[in-house]
């Protein structure tokens, strides 16, 4: 395989930190955390999500699998539905993991476990103030992102389905506006199924994806997150590359002039 | 004197710090990648032996799960 | 009819020869020869198509670039609209190339470039009758594919869009029924235009991918050669891991249970 | 006599070979990858030098084109 | 509502006949014949088509309700594998029914129900040859479509999706090539599940849609059938009023000039 | 909030007002005051959009065409960056026009024209504070619908694709998402291109559709206009009627049993 | 004498005509839209009197169903 | 005195009332469909007669324009 060196070939840089890995995994879902620990490894993530629980739902040993893995644990917010409960899950995971490092998760209702764009904006502003590095977890919506960035976030992560759908990116138009509309990094976030769709998301121009059940619950985790490697590297690379131009009619990639049997030149 | 830790009402006693209620909890002290909070306020590992649990207090005390 | 091996882990295997990469590649449409070689070098693939045009028509240095490469040459019959054109233009490329492969195109119009059912298998069977190894460009009909099959041919290329459109797979239904209806290899043919159309037509099942307009149009043919490449090893391996089932409801990666703040477990 | 090669009529030396109507054409004989049909009919590279093109065939010299 | 009487304003005509709508029923998969009947009632049609069956499995009454329908009978050949029995099946419809159209359908197999190109395109020969008035149920293949027309079949009826699916119409660019390829009228057949499906068949120029499982299989049959006469209606209105065209970009439909608040003009 | 009457059957219902049709049309953009006169009269609609411009830059025909074709004025906040420009351009709306109805447009830049969700919401919550009804332009997020509705509004306005894109519904998803997050009706605004994706709306559960470029940049923009009308009555009676399910399977509606020709039943 | 009827062997008697056949069905002449083939081949209503059907032959009767 | 009038200087008579504004824009005072703010508040019609335009006012005069 080639190597490319290109510019725009480096690695993702978010607040300054450059990642080994363009993928970024989540920690939920697996069928034992040997699976976990078996993807992280085919992955070549160097970022793997946790959620903050009470030790009573929190059972030991996903730590040590995560620190055995040796990559930047990055703790997230999930489940909080307003913006004072993300800061104080916030501060829990910096407190916990040693880390400032946050992806910002402040949904609107169980149900769709959509971002709440008034809630997620005032989080994202009293963790910026805090000295937090925010990596927002967002519905595609580039006037939000434009927000976001300017309030200090680190990065935004658009959704490209709801979380744990597997539905793809439902509006790629959506994303490539995200992308356009900010100058931090854009890591598609949620609803990641396969493969096609991390290259997707590397094409419309995001820096990274994260994904999380499509590799927890692939019938084969560890060979579902090498695929998504291979994919979203296959995306960014294809990006680079400048895609041909799609166009409705047909158009000869062998000549029609000098067919044997035809008319003279 | 009484706390809700993790949700769940406990005694304990008088003058208990941060470090007695991870004890009452079953928790190692040393054990890596905890947190804990009291009434909201996160309360750091190198303050646990020294901070009192106030009466009626609501203690938090989380660490990583498995999440995306 | 091919034999696979071991369950879908070595290489694509048509008429007995197995082929070290899945992609495959033409050779028309390049700013120049030098894009070609690099192109087909950052490819890794094995197998590169080329038409039968009269010598005036067909500037010398093309076979040279094509030999140099090292991988196995594929004549087609682009531009052939009966049976009979195409079983001459066949003839004419084992003899100029000295393989008995052939890539069998039939179109029905010049507008289109689409493949005519009648005239195309008409002329499988009389080339498959001739010894030849017959890989016929067909619509994505099921039916036709096991006409082509039963016909003798030694793989079946359904197109996912009209050649040099780069559209992608316009039905992946009608692709994924193909491969549900033949036993030998399907080799995804026409509109891809990106990574991610690779991915996706390997993740449908497909057993290679051929590309032409995509590589040699591309701002970068090489780069997205290697772009190509990833993207089917990353579909193929997707589709190998069995990807999570794609669902319409939102489902938590992180537990709501045990939040810090919640109610009691 | 004549014959159209690749299209064009031309004239050749009565008695000509297929090696013939190549030279005519300022192709050499030991250019790889070339092909050769005479009235629809090809003619292997073995054969070029003892084989007669009728008056009149029709004679088709094709090889390699950048192609999909 | 208004009334167009511009010119494309016209009945859909067939070999002929002036139907009273562009929506043709199936008969097949109702709860009841009540259900039929008032389907047939709501939906305006003027034909719906019938399968010929052993008197054991055709229970007598389907015919009366047809019949005091006044609607055309439009016998298919449904359930045929080759062309010897398409021809024999469509004999006996002309028999039974007194009239010499047929919708033609010869499938490749039980499973997809997908058209064989080859034994269709000889059936309709050899039909057409006999003076019926052949309606084909083929695949959207523009190819195909134009011998379907160059044998003398009075239109053609490319598939959607396929027969039963309720998927719509899978691939809108080749239902699209089909209208542009032939001359006789094209009827969507197969795939049609809601009345914007009908809508877009239309505004891709077909000339009629023909629905069966999405009216038979409705919650409520009679008002599915209003709902898609309302659709055929509406994608026809809109085909001719000429759509705006399409742009990635956001347009402004309220100017920016002269907003209170501004500065200057 | 609204209160639906009868089981879906009734007229949309805003505010307490019914509505003749669940079509509103914009008035921008039109080639002349006269096409958009003779596309209110086509489309049957009770509801016209209009901006509120300095004279000098409205003609003053416009309101004279809307007060004759006899329908309801809703005057727009359109090119509106904050929410004070919001309110303000909303009350010179009222006071020229006599009506307390505001479409509430707070956009977040001019090259996408998408809304910003915070100072949307805070317009929203001012305007229903001053006594308005409230439609807002929003983006598909179901998490902001219920705020906005839980704000006072008497309806919300989700968008399709960007303003004057005619992309139709980007992601259905979402809008059916929205239609499921809230009570009060849901009108689709933003994206409509034809009449299939006003019957798409419909058959998502939205409550009525708002179109302006779709009928102002027709080629015919009455015949468009009588062509919304239809592709919405088509979609809401579809919806009504209850879809038949959608399988990736064929399943047919003639039956296999009791063909002529084949094995005794 | 014997003959196939829709796919089950029946017994006629010698000389049975397709009327015949259709009447050992239960099926009345007069039922509308019917159709007869006998050995693949249609006969017309007119012809039901007086047509023998062969011994051995493959009778089909059929009529409208519900179809798509 | 002067003002701002939709984003143009103008200069008024003293003690101008909104009515003589629109005069000076050449707008009757009947004219339908028209609504005026003065410095960001808006002048009912029935006002427009009594209330004076303050020096250095910033005033908007609208009416509906064709939009989405």
């Amino acid at each position: 395989m080639t190597t490319t060196t290109a510019a725009g070939a480096g690695p993702l840089v978010i607040a300054g930190v450059a990642l080994p890995s363009r993928l970024l995994l989540g920690s939920g879902g697996y069928p034992s955390l040997d699976h976990l620990a078996r993807a992280l490894a085919a992955s070549g993530t160097g970022v793997v999500t946790v959620a903050l629980r009470r030790v009573e739902h929190a059972p030991g040993g996903l730590y040590d699998v995560v620190a055995r893995a040796g990559v930047r644990v990055l703790p997230n917010t999930a489940g909080c539905f307003t913006a004072r409960e993300a800061v104080e899950t916030a501060r829990l995971g910096r407190e916990a993991l040693g880390t400032d490092w946050v992806k910002l998760e402040v949904i609107g209702d169980e149900r769709t476990l959509l971002p709440d764009a008034v809630e997620l904006l005032r989080a994202a502003e009293q963790l910026v103030g805090e000295g937090f590095t925010v990596l927002p977890y967002t519905t595609a919506d580039p006037v939000l992102a434009r927000r976001l960035e300017a309030a200090g976030c680190a990065a935004v992560m658009p959704l490209g389905a709801p979380i744990g759908s597997g539905l793809g990116i439902l509006d790629p138009h959506a994303v490539a506006m995200v992308r356009e509309a900010v100058d931090v990094p854009v890591i598609l976030d949620a609803g990641i199924g396969t493969a096609s769709d991390a290259a997707r998301a590397m094409e419309l121009g995001c820096d990274g994806v994260l994904a999380s059940s499509a590799v927890a619950r692939a019938h084969d985790p560890a060979a579902m997150a090498g695929a998504l490697a291979l994919g979203v590297a296959a995306g960014r690379r294809a990006h680079q590359a400048g895609r041909m131009p799609a166009r409705a009619a047909a158009r000869a990639s062998s000549a029609m002039a000098g067919r044997p049997g035809g008319s003279p030149a | 004197m009484r706390a809700t830790v993790n949700g769940a009402e406990r005694s304990l006693p008088p003058g208990a710090c941060v470090v007695d209620v991870l004890r009452a909890c079953g928790i190692g002290e040393d054990e890596r990648a905890l947190a804990v909070a009291v009434d909201g306020e996160v309360v750091p590992r190198t303050a646990w032996g020294g901070t009192r649990v106030p009466d009626g207090a609501r203690v938090e005390v989380v660490r990583p799960a498995a999440g995306g």
